[in-house]
């Protein structure tokens, strides 16, 4: 089928120049708010307001020179960087950013989102062991125990809304929702959401959950040893895969494109640009949680609320088809 | 202090102002009893200040100030080093906290604490371990009775004289002449 | 667990292979330090990890060392008083304070009323802006950024106070032997009556915003706890004593200048952890303000320095001294013996932050990196004055 | 019974959460503190106590008011402090001629040399600012200058004469040092 081929490299081109322009941008909005948190101004000497800055920190780690250290892996430590950032095109292509417009429209798309998130984890561990050093392993450690826990909650609230909507394809999700916000999933699956958004801060490193990266513990954690571009990849990544989780929990529970007046991509974005905000703030905000703490509100809290709501979800969804 | 140290050898002891000095008392004690005063220190509640020496022409007086949380004071135990083979067991064991002052003091007079768990170089660097910063020239030493606060004198053991004053002429039975010993101060 | 080729020791310093020498098999030791960002300066730790578990820990010191002892053998009593800014940028003013207050001992010089009340004014502005700089470090080494930029826009008004009569932000050298180097003038007195409230204004805020969290007291909840016992044997003072519900505080008990006529109280907690000296340093800004407040009132007019105050040439008479007082990170003490000769015969500065960091490989045992991180913030390490 | 208490706790526990978020929403809308130097003065540099500089006489801004007495290069816990006397200047011959003639009446020569330092050597890198130097001075002829913007590119550039800098420092702005000489007068 060429006319689906042309439109999934179209897509693969908008997604990779978008991704690098939305990174260029959330850098700044982060250091911005982060900023105006803090009562300072941010950046502001390059460029109005300081837009200019992230080009500036680009190009500085693009001129950077790239190392290694010594007795690090050469093939492995250069490919981390790489695969956690490749992915991440990926996921976007059966994102739905308004109605019909999408890259990739096909049925299992929320399964491939999950299933090429869970690759980001492998790039950590790689980069972690293959540098050589005590706090990369141990930051390396920490993001494999920390992703794979926080999957599971993951999955299942993502689960419980598809069971609602009867289809893993986004596209449809985002259909049986409706324009107002009493017509959207996170009023029937409110504790879904929760869990959703807690286990994305866990899935993406986010602070408070940053461990793998907590800087007053292990420096620099998993990329302590990375420079330059081999940086500024891991980095491209996690904003990238911020884009994406907030994107699926605007498709799954916001409505999607849903919402009155203003065209349907213009809300997807502004939806995403709030939930973004939202974990910025939460950054911003919150001390970083022990590790053990970590694994304990998984564990122990996240994951058998999941389940519950999975439960009762599945049990009131064959209510509905019952009757 | 007198009741505390009972039975140990003491070989000087003397109440000093604490206003004054900013200790209430000194003792000089033979290297010996040293553990077992600072065991009774600690039974007695006391908690460590500080170690420290200093280079007087009798040898280091390695000096360890003690205070308590609910009685104001402090108390010095003293014990005196010679300059040839300075070495003063370590009360280490009792309280943990002497371990990083005798290390301190070792690294700066060069005063061996026998015992202690970990004598390497705390604050100098270990290249340089044996250059000992804070040792004077022998020419510009002072004598212990010139430096130290005599105080009032409690118990003063006859064979010790270092802490007596030169000056008086019955200055060998010091434990007798207790008023005379101020006036050093 | 076994080594593998990748992770093989390369040969480490002295300190590295005297502590790798009772090492467990498999354990991973790792240097914390001398760069790091949660050690507050050059301070380094060793720790040998079992996993996330800290096995053992060792403080390596002296990346710091100044010898300020060695530095009093060359200088005259009044010559000295600038390298007691320099101890503990911190509380500088205690440092100050520790030495002129041994030599006016040594000496028996008589400080003007006026000026006890000046010193007891900026020193607990001085610890205030201390306890500021801690509570910022201390959050961002559990991981929260915004905490120091509100803490540092307070301090930010402190420093400005204290520049008035010191000239200086940091490195105070404000205190003279018999007195201060200047008057509070009108303006200072009135910013600092202005500040006062200000920071009162403050306190809800970092409760709300810090003290409350629940992820913070998750943190230092039931972490580093440190009985009253080993604080006895560790010579630990300070909040650290007073998180252990010991309270001992030098104002009090041995106590100095003006402070037996003021009312205030010592903070403690029965906790005994972090939490407990955390909220025992939280506490003393109140306990802090209060004094400053009482102080500004009952101020009396005169001179604040004492007429034939030490000139540089001036020689100490014979004897020794010991004087304490209550720093922000507890008992700092300058033991001074002097020969009657130009310069001192000795000078000894007793650290507090030394004693409590002592305190640390004991602490950390058994405890997992982040709480190690937490217990050593907790203790409030200003390195300089460790190294001296 | 205590479930219900701990779900409380739970939920009290949680809400501590939003709290925090209040307070950095708040912030977040309010004005910032920071003063955005160098675009804005800063307000708290005039009581900032920088390098030493020596104070003119009150009759010449000019010259120092230093008597050369040596005083402060003793106090200085640093060595931070030089002082060049003057060399006596030669004589005239109508001078030499009346100091000859004095030594034959039995008075003692007046001194004419100059009081003022010929040069102040001033190492800032070395200076800790505690102001002793001052404090010894008899004739108050130091003072620390409010000068901030001390800068330079090498070692040597804290290494100045402070009667050249007197003397420079006045020429840049000479309105100034009028006040200042002014008010020092009336001290």
């Amino acid at each position: 089928m060429p006319a689906e081929l042309i439109r999934i490299l179209i897509g693969l081109v908008a997604v990779a120049v978008s991704v690098g322009l939305i990174g260029l941008v959330m850098v700044w909005v982060e250091r911005k708010v982060a900023g105006h948190i803090q009562r300072r101004p941010g950046p502001f000497e390059v460029g109005p307001n300081g837009l200019l800055q992230p080009l500036a920190d680009a190009l500085k780690l693009v001129g950077k020179q790239l190392f290694m250290p010594d007795k690090a892996d050469p093939i492995l430590f250069w490919l981390a960087p790489v695969l956690s950032f490749l992915p991440v095109l990926l996921l976007f292509l059966p994102l739905p950013v308004g109605d019909g417009l999408l890259a990739l429209d096909i049925n299992l798309g929320l399964l491939l989102i999950l299933a090429f998130s869970g690759l980001a984890v492998l790039s950590l561990l790689l980069g972690g062991w293959a540098s050589n050093n005590k706090y990369g392993l141990l930051g390396a450690a920490r993001a494999v125990s920390q992703s794979v826990a926080y999957e599971i909650p993951l999955l299942l609230s993502v689960l419980a809304v598809s069971f609602v909507a009867g289809s893993l394809n986004l596209a449809e999700v985002v259909k049986g929702q409706g324009t107002w916000p009493w017509n959207w999933n996170i009023m029937t699956q409110p504790l879904a959401f929760l869990i959703y958004m807690v286990s994305a801060l866990g899935e993406t490193n986010r602070a408070p959950f940053d461990l793998p990266e907590a800087e007053s513990e292990l420096t620099a954690g998993f990329h302590t040893e990375y420079s330059g571009m081999g940086f500024g990849l891991f980095f491209l990544a996690e904003y990238a895969n911020m884009v994406v989780v907030c994107s699926v929990a605007t498709a799954l529970f916001l409505g999607g494109w849903h919402g009155p007046v203003l065209p349907g991509p213009v809300w997807f974005v502004l939806k995403v640009s709030l939930l973004m905000l939202l974990m910025v703030f939460l950054r911003w905000t919150y001390p970083r949680v022990r590790f053990d703490q970590l694994l304990n509100i998984n564990w122990k809290w996240l994951l058998p609320l999941a389940v519950l709501n999975l439960l009762a979800t599945s049990f009131f969804v064959k209510l509905a088809q019952t009757w | 202090m007198d009741a505390l140290l009972k039975g140990l050898a003491v070989n000087y002891l003397a109440a000093c102002d604490f206003s004054k000095a900013g200790k209430s008392w000194q003792v000089i004690l033979p290297a010996a009893s040293l553990v077992k005063a600072a065991e009774r220190l600690h039974a007695a509640d006391y908690f460590i200040e500080d170690v420290c020496a200093l280079d007087c022409e009798e040898g280091f007086v390695v000096t360890y100030h003690f205070a308590h949380f609910a009685i104001p004071g402090r108390v010095a135990l003293r014990v005196v080093a010679p300059h040839d083979a300075p070495a003063v067991p370590s009360i280490a064991g009792i309280f943990h906290g002497a371990e990083w002052h005798e290390r301190e003091t070792r690294d700066f007079h060069g005063v061996v604490f026998e015992g202690n768990p970990n004598l390497i170089p705390l604050l100098m660097d270990p290249d340089m371990a044996d250059c000992f910063p804070l040792r004077k020239e022998p020419k510009s030493r002072a004598k212990m009775r010139d430096v130290l606060e005599a105080g009032q004198v409690v118990h003063c053991d006859p064979a010790f004289d270092l802490m007596t004053p030169a000056a008086p002429p019955d200055a060998s039975d010091a434990a007798q002449a207790p008023a005379g010993d101020k006036a050093t101060a | 667990m076994t080594h593998t080729p990748l992770l093989e020791q390369v040969a480490g310093d002295f300190y590295t292979n005297n502590f790798a020498k009772n090492a467990q098999e498999g354990s991973l030791i790792l240097n914390l330090g001398p760069q790091h960002p949660s050690t507050h300066g050059v301070l380094r730790v060793i720790v040998e990890m079992d996993g996330e578990y800290v096995l053992r820990a060792e403080p390596v010191l002296g990346y710091l060392h100044r010898m300020h002892e060695k530095m009093a053998e060359v200088k005259t009593a009044a010559q000295f008083i600038p390298n007691m800014g320099r101890v503990d940028y911190g509380h500088a003013l205690g440092w100050n304070w520790a030495f002129v207050g041994a030599v006016e001992k040594l000496a028996g010089i008589e400080v003007p009323e006026r000026a006890e009340y000046v010193r007891v004014i900026t020193c607990e502005l001085n610890r205030l802006a201390s306890h500021l700089l801690w509570w910022g470090a201390y959050l961002l080494d559990l991981g929260a950024f915004t905490p120091i930029m509100y803490a540092f826009d307070d301090r930010e008004k402190l420093l400005d106070i204290l520049q008035i009569p010191t000239g200086s932000r940091l490195t105070y050298s404000y205190y003279r032997i018999g007195g201060v180097a200047e008057d509070l003038n009108e303006d200072c007195i009135a910013r600092i009556r202005e500040f006062i409230p200000w920071m009162r204004s403050r306190l809800p805020m970092y409760k709300d915003l810090v003290s409350d969290n629940i992820i913070l007291r998750k943190r230092i909840e039931g972490v580093g706890v440190i009985e009253p016992e080993a604080c006895r044997r560790f010579g630990a003072t300070g909040p650290v004593i007073r998180g252990s519900g010991i309270a001992y505080d030098i104002r009090r008990s041995d106590p100095y200048s003006v402070y037996p006529k003021l009312d205030f109280e010592i903070p403690t907690s029965e906790l005994m952890d972090a939490r407990g000296r955390y909220d025992v340093r939280i506490a003393e800004f109140e306990q802090s303000l209060r004094i400053i407040e009482q102080c500004l009132d009952m101020m009396p007019e005169g001179e604040v320095l004492v007429k034939g105050a030490p000139k540089p040439s001036w020689k100490a008479p014979k004897g020794e001294a010991y004087f304490a007082v209550e720093g922000a990170r507890g008992k700092i003490g300058v033991y001074l013996a002097s020969d009657g000769g130009k310069t001192l015969y000795r000078t000894k500065l007793r650290a507090p932050g030394f004693c409590n960091l002592s305190l640390f490989a004991e602490v950390s045992r058994g405890t997992i990196l982040a709480d190690a991180v937490a217990i050593l913030g907790s203790l409030d390490l200003i390195i300089p004055e460790i190294d001296r | 019974m205590n479930a219900i208490k701990q779900a409380c706790k739970t939920v009290s526990d949680l809400w501590s959460l939003v709290v925090g978020l209040r307070v950095t929403g708040k912030y977040f809308l309010e004005p910032q503190r920071t003063v955005r130097y160098p675009w804005k003065a800063l307000a708290n540099t005039d009581t900032y106590k920088g390098h030493l500089e020596l104070v003119g006489s009150p009759k010449d801004p000019f010259k120092p008011r230093c008597i050369s007495c040596g005083m402060c290069a003793l106090a200085c816990p640093s060595n931070c402090l030089t002082v060049v006397k003057r060399k006596a200047p030669k004589p005239t011959p109508e001078e030499e001629k009346a100091l000859a003639e004095a030594k034959a009446n039995g008075e003692k020569p007046k001194d004419k040399t100059p009081k003022d330092p010929e040069k102040l050597i001033y190492d800032y890198s070395l200076c800790s600012l505690c102001g002793t130097c001052m404090e010894n001075c008899p004739a108050g002829a130091l003072r620390f200058s409010r000068n901030i913007y001390m800068a330079g590119y090498s070692r040597n550039d804290f290494l100045f004469d402070l009667v050249v800098k007197l003397r420079e420092c006045d020429a840049g702005a000479p309105a100034q040092t009028a006040a200042h000489a002014a008010e020092k007068s009336e001290a």
